[in-house]
């Protein structure tokens, strides 16, 4: 953590800033005792979701509300929950390699580059270089996909319907390049332990470097149809403020995160893969609202095809798989190895009995603790808020309920 | 049919109303039906809305009447306006429990014994006024329909440089409006 | 048919008033009291207007405007402490509006 | 024929001021099947622009290019179960969605489609509008009490809440476009709605351009205003699918549901025609002062045939491109038939313009004239409910807040400030 960050954070955790604390204060929900409203009997309580459209999936928010005015909110989650941190201790570590993309449907690759160097970690195995790039190449590519589905989620939840058909037309050529490579377009099973699974398809190169140069102007594109429209504007600026400090003692992590002016980013900070050959920027926001935090999802988007563009531009030669034996067996121990997500950080705690399935596998998902900040963020705001401050945060409810 | 009817309704032959006697009993039996539902409903809203269909047909009754600029008025005003202002507040406050409650107050033999004598005068009152002269039955001036608003502006604004008959009533009725929303926002507003 | 007359507008402003006060006097919800009072206001703009066709002048149709000019000052005015009353008691009944003071 | 049918053909005023009621209960038939075509022609058209906004296709499936989609979409509508839910208010339930229809459709009396091509003249045509299209807020307000649910309850408080705020600029710039009308010789304005249109003539200007900015601000105002008023995007938030799933009509299925549609799609067009006729010059043609010459009317009154002449061009070369295989081939005929249609009824117009285009009193004279009238006010109106549908396209919703202050503190301040420097200009510079 550098030295910025361990500043703010401490400054969150120790100082009596009677502000900061109230912010936290108020995140601790308690609907009964939420302040006097202005008209007694108009107090409503609204279950938002589990069916609703704009909680992305079925995230369930009940809101207490004063007319319009939202007093408190609380989330119930649990409505996709399949166990699987669970099925990790019944299935080998190769056997559960495909559930983890499962979870964030959105960036599966991401999901299964986390687990992947989790357990190499804890087998001591690097993956070869060329492997490595692979890795990069694709998360990076899934980093632009997640990003473009939830900009026009977003973009939807606020009213703009266009954006959402202009981003799909565009993620389609990234899920192109992902079937052409392993065959699946959502829950891309793209990597082994120890390396990748498939070697690159002939023409690979060629396809990300033609998405590239397409893709280029699209961005450029969504921006016309938001950045300075002056509803956009209205509807996203001063909307679900968090500050860095509170965004810090809520765990918060991502974009989020680096909206509110805290320059962490997991690539950076600690490098893992081959993040640390390759040059790009941390877009950090200043206010922490909902439109720093658009704002810093659009720069990623560039600065991750900053990063395709040098990965597939320096690709090395060799072997896709490092030396892992046929049968996993970590040593006894235990391990916590995390990346950053397209949603945050993606954290992986593996406890490992020496046998060949963990002990104990739990996984720290950037959209369940992103959600936290939830109430802070839309307290005495409006219901309108409520679902843009949701489509802001990003959060997948496979995710969130694993 | 009298003579000066007659001339009153020649004079509008142009666009003398064919069924008028039908269209004056449906308009005024619906205003009344309406009007007896209003006060009879248990349920606010109910009676909100047969409210408006009494407002909307006075107004039909108005331009009945040849006064089609205090007819749209009363559109505006009365089923535009307050009426959504009544409905509003309508939902605003708990009906679920006053229209589970008693819908008239104890005294309610005594409002109606009184509303009765009300009756009885406005009755007596008719009865007499049309028996002695038959000025209700005769007296029926045209009305220029089609200038009606002008006249109205000229009145109330006045003409050619000349101030109104009614400009500084219409000013302090402004004014009166004015206090009224001024009061009902501090009334409401929990802190200005 | 019997031609309509002045005296059917009469007739049918006088039923409105009637209604409109028995509301007044016997309804307990404060906003069914102001409806009853805006059919008494409007069984009155009834009779000016009607009058105002009887005599063939204007000045009943302007007191008409007026007497709407007074009820929309009074909707808003009555419901603003409607309002009020209800936010401190809580109730909308007429008869439990017996206090100066709370 | 019976004289009540005949004593009107050669009149030149409306049926309502001829006191032909049978004509006038012939008009309100034709207005009333005309703007349900109006609206059924605006369903597809909403649904193909919106799609080709968004890089798809819209419907394709139910005849050539969707054209019978709207079809289909009404028979699914009406033989839809009607559900009412338990705890609902059954009356008011049931009458909530008729009372926004017969505001929106009771509007319709008095738009002026040509100098006699309307079905009444009211004195106070545009008051008599405004307050009826104010009565359609009623029907939502009661739809959201009577579903007994939260999320109609807090559409229907949003939609009156705005539509009452928003009213008030609105009338503040109609007021200003009424002053425009006062500025003749006699000083007298006018509320009819057929006089505000003769006054633009007279002045030889269109409202808009009247005093410029301020008829164009005015019209602004009005335009913006009335985006607001029919609770379309950028301002639906009476309806908005993300925040309020949808809002007032959440419960209403089936008929009712659709009934709610026909009178938002219905009130779209009354106060598209409002604004036509204030400002837009209403039934008139481009520059009737300035190119007045017969010749002028009669290239003029072209127009409507070559329109769909066009229009029919468009649908053949869309039947002549369709892929040559055996699946497209009914859907080719289909096409091919509605082009033949639209190419009849282009024959038609341009067989009435010609030969209408001399004899001022004959019975295609007067075809001719009144063909001309509604062909440029309905093309104007067109205009509207595209932009309806391109700020739909474009636009993301306001928030409720943002909404009210740009009614209150924004709008009304610029109206009542236009108002005021159009009233002071027409003093001081005829």
């Amino acid at each position: 953590m550098s030295a910025e960050t361990n500043e703010v954070s401490s400054r969150a955790l120790l100082s009596s800033d009677a502000s900061n604390r109230s912010a936290l204060e108020r995140s601790h929900l308690d609907l009964e005792t939420a302040e006097k409203p202005y008209l007694d009997s108009n107090e409503l309580i609204i279950n938002m979701g589990p069916q609703h459209p704009a909680t992305h999936g079925v995230l369930r928010v009940i809101l207490k509300l004063d007319g319009e005015r939202v007093l408190g909110t609380e989330c119930v989650i649990g409505y996709l929950h399949r166990g699987v941190e669970k099925i990790a201790e019944n299935r080998t570590y190769t056997m559960f390699n495909p559930y983890v993309d499962r979870m964030d449907y959105c960036a599966a690759v991401s999901n299964g580059l986390g687990y992947c160097e989790a357990v190499e970690k804890l087998l001591n195995v690097v993956a070869p270089p060329r492997a490595q790039y692979i890795r990069v190449i694709l998360t990076e590519l899934n980093r632009i996909a997640s990003h473009q589905l939830w900009l026009g989620t977003h973009a939807l939840d606020i009213g703009a319907m266009t954006p959402l058909f202009y981003t799909f037309r565009d993620r389609e050529e990234i899920l192109k390049i992902f079937e052409k490579y392993c065959g699946a377009r959502l829950t891309t099973h793209a990597f082994r332990i120890g390396g990748c699974q498939y070697e690159t398809y002939a023409g690979f190169e060629k396809d990300v470097n033609n998405f590239l140069t397409f893709f280029a102007p699209k961005i450029d594109e969504y921006e016309t149809l938001l950045t300075t429209n002056r509803i956009w504007l209205e509807r996203t600026k001063n909307v679900g403020v968090i500050s860095g400090a509170d965004a810090i003692a809520l765990g918060v992590t991502g974009p989020v995160l680096r909206a509110s002016g805290v320059k962490w980013d997991l690539r950076k900070a600690q490098p893992y893969a081959a993040y640390s050959e390759f040059d790009f920027e941390i877009p950090v926001g200043t206010n922490g609202d909902t439109y720093d935090r658009y704002l810093v999802r659009m720069e990623e988007m560039r600065q991750s095809m900053r990063i395709i563009e040098q990965a597939v531009s320096r690709i090395p030669e060799g072997a896709i798989m490092g030396k892992v034996p046929k049968v996993i067996k970590p040593p006894v121990g235990e391990i916590y190895h995390s990346i950053e997500a397209p949603k945050g950080e993606l954290g992986y705690f593996i406890v490992s009995d020496g046998s060949t399935q963990p002990y104990r596998l739990r996984v720290r998902p950037p959209s369940f603790v992103n959600l936290q900040a939830l109430d802070v963020m839309v307290r005495g705001l409006l219901v309108a808020d409520v679902v843009a401050v949701i489509g802001t945060i990003d959060i997948v409810l496979g995710e969130v309920d694993r | 049919m009298n003579p000066a009817l007659n001339s009153a309704l020649s004079i509008n032959s142009g666009m003398a109303p064919v069924a008028t006697p039908w269209f004056f009993y449906a308009l005024a039996g619906m205003a009344v039906l309406s009007g007896v539902f209003v006060i009879t409903r248990r349920n606010a809203v109910h009676a909100a809305l047969a409210l408006i269909i009494t407002l909307l047909s006075v107004a039909g009754l108005y331009l009945m009447l040849y006064a089609p600029f205090v007819a749209g008025v009363q559109i505006i005003v009365y089923a535009g306006g307050i009426m959504v202002l009544f409905l509003f507040v309508i939902m605003l406050v708990n009906i679920e429990r006053s229209s589970k409650e008693r819908a008239f107050n104890r005294m309610w033999p005594v409002g109606l014994a009184a509303a009765g004598a009300l009756m009885v005068l406005f009755a007596s009152a008719i009865v007499k006024g049309s028996h002695i002269n038959d000025m209700f039955r005769d007296r029926l001036m045209p009305l220029p329909e089609s200038t009606n608003t002008q006249q109205i502006a000229s009145l109330l604004y006045g003409e050619a440089g000349r101030m109104g008959q009614y400009t500084f009533a219409f000013e302090i009725a402004s004014l009166l409006l004015l206090v009224a929303i001024l009061g009902a926002v501090i009334m409401t507003k929990k802190k200005i | 048919m019997v031609p309509i007359t002045t005296l059917h507008y009469l007739v049918v402003a006088a039923a409105l008033f009637v209604l409109g006060a028995i509301g007044v006097l016997t309804r307990r919800n404060v906003v069914i009291v102001l409806m009853s009072i805006e059919l008494i206001l409007n069984a009155v703009n009834l009779n000016l207007v009607a009058f105002s066709r009887m005599w063939g002048n204007l000045h009943g149709q302007i007191f008409a405007i007026f007497i709407v000019v007074d009820a929309a000052a009074e909707a808003a005015a009555g419901l603003g402490i409607l309002i009020a009353f209800f936010r401190n008691k809580e109730t909308v009944n007429i008869d439990e509006i017996d206090l100066l003071k709370w | 024929m019976p004289n009540f049918i005949m004593s009107y053909l050669g009149s030149t005023v409306t049926p309502g001021e001829a006191g032909s009621q049978f004509w006038a209960l012939i008009y309100v038939l034709i207005i009333f099947a005309g703007v349900s075509v109006a609206v059924i022609c605006m369903n597809w058209i909403e649904r193909k622009a919106l799609a080709h906004f968004q890089i798809r296709l819209g419907p394709m499936r139910v005849g050539p290019h969707g054209l019978l989609q709207p079809f289909a979409d009404a028979l699914k509508l009406m033989l839809k179960e009607d559900i009412i839910p338990a705890e609902a208010d059954q009356f008011v339930f049931w009458v909530a969605p008729l009372i926004g229809l017969l505001a929106a459709f009771t509007v319709y009396t008095v738009i002026p489609f040509g100098p006699s091509q309307a079905v009444s003249d009211m004195n106070i045509g545009i008051l008599f509008m405004l307050g009826v299209s104010s009565l359609g807020v009623l029907g939502i307000v009661v739809s959201g009490w009577a579903s007994n649910s939260h999320y109609p309850l807090i559409g229907a408080l949003r939609s009156s809440a705005q539509m009452v705020s928003y009213e008030v600029a609105m009338g503040l710039a109609v007021v200003s476009a009424v002053l425009m009308t006062s500025l003749n010789a006699s000083g007298t304005g006018t509320l009819s709605m057929i006089g505000i249109v003769q006054a633009q003539q007279q002045q030889g200007v269109w409202f808009i351009f009247k005093f410029f900015p301020l008829g164009f601000l005015a019209f602004v105002i009005f335009a913006i205003a009335m985006v607001a008023e029919t609770n379309r995007a950028p301002f639906d938030m009476a309806e908005a699918e993300s925040e309020l799933t949808a809002g007032y009509h959440t419960e209403y299925s089936g008929l009712r549901w659709s009934l709610f549609m026909l009178a938002e799609y219905a009130a779209m067009i009354a106060v598209s025609s409002i604004a036509v006729t204030l400002w837009l010059g209403g039934w008139m043609r481009p520059f009737p002062n300035l190119l007045h010459a017969p010749a002028w009317d009669f290239i003029f009154s072209l127009f409507p045939g070559l329109t769909f002449g066009g229009l029919a061009a468009i649908a053949m070369i869309g039947a002549a491109r369709m892929p040559a295989h055996s699946f497209f081939r009914i859907q080719r005929i289909g096409l091919a038939v509605f082009a033949a249609l639209l190419a009849f009824s282009a024959l038609l117009l341009l067989v009435i313009a010609i030969a209408g285009r001399s004899a001022d009193t004959s019975v295609a004279a007067r075809f001719r004239e009144g063909i001309d009238y509604v062909y440029w006010f309905v093309l104007k109106v067109a205009v509207f409910m595209y932009l309806f549908i391109w700020y739909r396209a474009t636009w993301p919703r306001y928030r409720f807040d943002q909404l009210m202050r740009i009614g209150w503190k924004v709008m009304l301040p610029i109206s009542l400030g236009v108002l005021l420097l159009t009233a002071i200009v027409g003093v001081i510079l005829p």
